[in-house]
């Protein structure tokens, strides 16, 4: 099995999700350059954290125009997965592939913590490994990170099953302590926390484990 | 605008406004140049003569630390020391002060403070991985301290957590000696298989000079004079010094530096970064290590402004650029390798052997210095000490505190902003990044893990001035055995030392007695814990309408933990667990 | 040469952190006569002139300089200098 | 009820890293018509009427919506709604 990190200018979690892919799970990675035009011959895409084109304008704002973004756009439209996180979230709903928006935290500081997670939904292919209501500690790094969505679409998230990861305490004021949505096919994920910095109980946390193998189950299962 | 000619620069005495003495500047007339230097030339003499280049106050009293062990791959004089690790790698570390630009403007002066360092240890070949930083204030009464405050740390937050580099250790303390004049140290630590290390020189006839990175601009001219220079209230108005940052080239600059260096170690002969006094100090000084000569043409220089004059361009501070010798066959290779990391590089020079310093502006030679005169020609200061009255006359005085209720006396303490939790402060520094951290801030050191093999390096940043004030000499010593100490609880064993000397005014007695002797406390005792010094920083002149700051030397320590199952945290672990005291 | 000013706001129904952190800010510092702020980005762009302009800002305003889950946009032309 | 609109902007000597970022992309997006930009910052504040509203909103400015080592301000006064 083969996975895309997709390397935008200013990411700076693209190697800790290769990582995370090649020690984690022991599967295959490559950095995939934004002015890539094709992800031929891979299973997934990963869009990894950090501050594309230094998160200038609105986080995420400017990577929606890079060429590889087309590439991602029909990945997901063929229904492949697509993980997004931190900053990979905020590509995702600037994207339009995930509804709603992540703005600055309600406190307006940056927050670097491990909060816990409650997962929401264990019939996703991101979260099969886990079970509904589990409480799993990963770190959370961002500065706009507040997920928010107007009412309509709220609604709408809760009674499709889209919230995958609900913070247990609002770190940062997020609509409904949302902490990670789906896309209604369930094929599209993006969540502001950072599974890939919780593979191993060394660094704190190995909740993130179960994240990445829930997704090779699910793609094995598909094959 | 016209310049003043060489006479009118000399009648004016414009030099002395610039920092340079009289005596200095009639050296370079009489001794170095036989002749008057013009506007461009007195200009460099004045930045690169500055404390802060030349170190010409403090030269002196920094030999008189350690600087050698059998890890020590570099010491001073690189941008940043390296220390053998074992298994063909090496730690590099430097700690910098930005204690000006910071008191002027908060945010960028703390963002420019963290991306220069981290700049100084790229440009050793490494790869950077973790951060530190030291901070100061006057107690946090009022208002004004406070946004000083949360600037300063959300100047270093953004700059680290955009770079994506963990800031994994720091401290942050309170005191009324730096209401007006706060310290912001930083220390960066970095990674670097042994093979890759580059010098920064400029040597080889012919060989050419790459500028790479950001456009320059008018930013922070005289920023290195204005680092060597008191403080008072007239100067918040000289605001043009000051820089600003943008950790999203820096990033770009760094996976750059640092993959051309490992994939093709033989296009680059030298590197270095542009800090303190740009384009003149970097180049300057890889010229001057290699013993050659330089030749510029300003006209290539990328400018982000227009008409800047040739000496607004010497001295420009913008951030984010980097210097490189380069051998004349893979220019083409270097240029696209930037260019693919939509980087400006372009050839702005070449190595020769004549020794001198050559600078072309609009086709006219405005500089023909020795390159050395610039470097090493500096003249050498033996300031003066006397041992401050309340030192003196307060020898046998032992204070003995009264406490009647020692859970009063201990809610009080833990009230206290210096000892109570920086949490507030620290979360908002992304300490996980890479996913190699091992021991995040809050507890004694911090800790990382070298990927791919057992080990992990701790690292921490201590100073405690008010020791210091009391009794310079056990005050340092104090220091470095606190650095130790945090590094031993971390479970690593201590390897080194980099340092950021911050004083008062070394002219005045006082500051330079407590200088001196609280350097040869920090020497004592990193002589006698093996730690050498292997890089550091001097910031002087650290005054407020003349009261001068605490003397207050940081000290960051580097210590290696060759197992990280041994690695240790502060935090009790179970009920039940036995409490020992260790020690007197 | 045009000269286009652009301001963005956030929706009302978007709570405005960074507009809430100044005010108190500001009431800290005793100006109580503060009873609402609101931040917003403000943008200049230089434009070469053609007949096509208004169609062009439109599409650069919604597609990049703001998010219309969360933002608005109004802007003026005015002729550069 | 006054309304008060400040516009923010970088002293043109200053780096504006935001804006040239968004050049680039809107070139990227094809619009090669568009020659410089600029980001500032905007704000709305509401404030009672009062004699020396204009020196505690020059104040406001000075000590903290601005930074006046990179940038500069203006504003206009309007009634508010
Ligand atoms: N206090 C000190 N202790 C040891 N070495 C020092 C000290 N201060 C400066 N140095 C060394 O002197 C050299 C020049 O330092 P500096 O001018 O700060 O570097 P940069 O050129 O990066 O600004 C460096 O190698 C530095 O490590």
């Amino acid at each position: 099995m083969k996975f895309a990190v997709v390397n935008f200018p200013g990411s700076n979690c693209d190697m800790d999700l290769y990582y995370a892919i090649k020690d984690g799970i022991k599967e295959e990675a490559e950095l995939v350059d934004y002015r890539q035009t094709s992800l031929e011959g891979f299973d997934g895409v990963l869009i990894p954290g950090g501050f594309s084109y230094g998160d200038y304008l609105r986080s995420g704002a400017i990577a929606v125009h890079a060429p590889i973004i087309s590439e991602i756009v029909r990945f997901a439209n063929e229904g492949r997965f697509v993980l997004g996180i931190c900053n990979g979230f905020q590509i995702l709903t600037e994207l339009h592939l995930l509804p709603g928006a992540l703005i600055q935290n309600e406190k307006s500081r940056f927050i670097c913590e491990t909060v816990t997670l409650q997962v929401m939904n264990d019939q996703t292919m991101f979260t099969n490994q886990y079970t509904k209501n589990e409480k799993i500690r990963i770190p959370v790094a961002h500065g706009e990170g507040r997920y928010y969505c107007d009412e309509q679409t709220l609604t709408e998230l809760k009674a499709n099953d889209q919230i995958v990861f609900r913070y247990n305490e609002n770190v940062n004021g997020s609509v409904d302590q949302i902490a990670g949505v789906m896309n209604r096919q369930g094929n599209v994920l993006g969540m502001m926390p950072h599974p890939e910095r919780a593979l191993e109980d060394i660094v704190g946390s190995s909740d993130g484990l179960k994240l990445f193998q829930s997704i090779i189950n699910q793609v094995r299962v598909n094959n | 605008m016209t310049e003043p000619t060489a006479k009118q620069i000399q009648d004016s005495k414009l030099y002395q406004q610039w920092g340079l003495s009289d005596s200095e500047y009639k050296l370079i007339c009489e001794k170095i140049l036989h002749r008057l230097p013009n506007y461009t030339e007195t200009g460099l003499y004045s930045v690169m003569w500055s404390e802060h280049c030349s170190y010409k106050n403090s030269k002196k009293v920094l030999r008189k630390m350690p600087n050698k062990s059998d890890r020590v791959l570099a010491g001073p004089g690189e941008d940043a020391g390296i220390l053998d690790i074992g298994d063909g790698q090496a730690v590099v570390f430097k700690a910098e002060s930005h204690n000006h630009p910071s008191a002027v403007e908060p945010y960028q002066g703390a963002a420019t403070g963290v991306g220069g360092i981290i700049r100084d240890i790229f440009s050793m070949g490494a790869q950077p991985f973790a951060l530190l930083n030291s901070l100061k204030f006057g107690p946090l009464k009022d208002g004004q301290t406070k946004h000083l405050v949360n600037e300063v740390v959300a100047g270093i937050g953004g700059y680290g957590n955009c770079i994506g580099l963990p800031t994994v250790g720091g401290e942050i303390s309170f005191e009324n000696c730096y209401e007006d004049n706060p310290l912001v140290n930083a220390m960066c630590v970095g990674l670097l298989n042994k093979t890759d290390f580059k010098h920064g020189t400029a040597s080889g006839k012919g060989n050419l000079i790459v500028y790479v990175g950001a456009k320059t601009g008018r930013d922070g001219i005289h920023g290195a004079t204005f680092a060597s220079d008191e403080f008072t209230d007239t100067k918040n108005k000289q605001r043009s010094a000051v820089q600003v940052g943008n950790p999203f080239i820096e990033k770009l600059l760094m996976d750059a530096c640092v993959e051309i260096i490992e994939r093709h170690p033989n296009w680059i002969l030298g590197i270095q970064d542009m800090g303190a006094a740009g384009l003149v100090s970097s180049t300057a000084e890889m010229a001057s290590k290699a013993d050659s000569g330089l030749i510029l043409n300003l006209d290539n220089v990328p400018q982000r402004e227009t008409e800047m004059s040739a000496y607004e361009m010497m001295l420009s501070e913008s951030q984010e650029r980097m210097v490189l010798c380069v051998k004349p066959q893979f220019k083409d290779n270097v240029l696209e390798f930037f260019k693919n990391f939509e980087l400006d590089a372009v050839v702005i020079g070449e190595v020769t052997e004549d020794k001198q310093y050559k600078i072309y502006h609009h086709n006219e030679l405005v500089t023909d210095i020795p390159v050395r005169s610039l470097t090493e020609d500096v003249p050498e200061y033996d300031r003066p000490e006397v041992e401050p009255a309340r030192i003196a006359n307060n020898r046998d005085y032992h204070f003995m505190p009264e406490i009647d209720s020692l859970t009063d006396t201990w809610q009080k303490l833990l009230k206290q902003p210096n000892i109570a939790s920086k949490k507030h402060f620290y979360q908002t520094y992304d300490s996980q990044v890479k996913a190699d951290t091992l021991v995040q801030p809050g507890s004694d050191a911090g800790v990382t893990r070298i990927r791919g093999t057992k080990k992990a390096i701790a690292m921490t940043n201590d100073s405690n001035s008010k020791y210091v004030y009391l009794d310079p000499y056990v005050g340092g010593q104090i220091t470095v055995m606190e650095a130790a100490r945090n590094i031993v609880a971390s479970g690593g064993e201590p390897i080194g030392v980099t340092d950021c000397l911050n004083y008062g005014n070394p002219e005045n007695p006082e500051v330079f007695w407590e200088l001196d002797k609280s350097v040869e406390g920090i020497a004592s005792a990193c002589e006698k814990i093996n730690t050498p010094v292997i890089s550091g920083n001097v910031s002087l002149y650290n005054e407020y309408n003349d009261e001068a700051i605490y003397p207050s030397p940081m000290i960051g320590m580097v210590g290696l933990i060759d197992d990280m199952k041994k690695v240790t945290t502060a935090s009790f672990k179970e009920v039940g667990d036995l409490i020992y005291l260790l020690g007197n | 040469m045009k000269l286009v000013k652009v301001y963005v706001t956030l929706k009302p129904s978007v709570l405005d952190a960074q507009g809430e952190a100044i005010k108190s800010a500001i009431q800290t510092m005793d100006y109580d006569k503060v009873s609402a702020v609101h931040m917003g980005k403000y943008f200049e762009l230089n434009f070469e002139d053609y007949p096509d302009l208004e169609k062009d800002i439109d599409a650069i305003c919604d597609n990049l300089l703001t998010n219309p889950n969360i933002e608005t946009y109004r802007y003026e032309i005015l002729e550069a200098e």
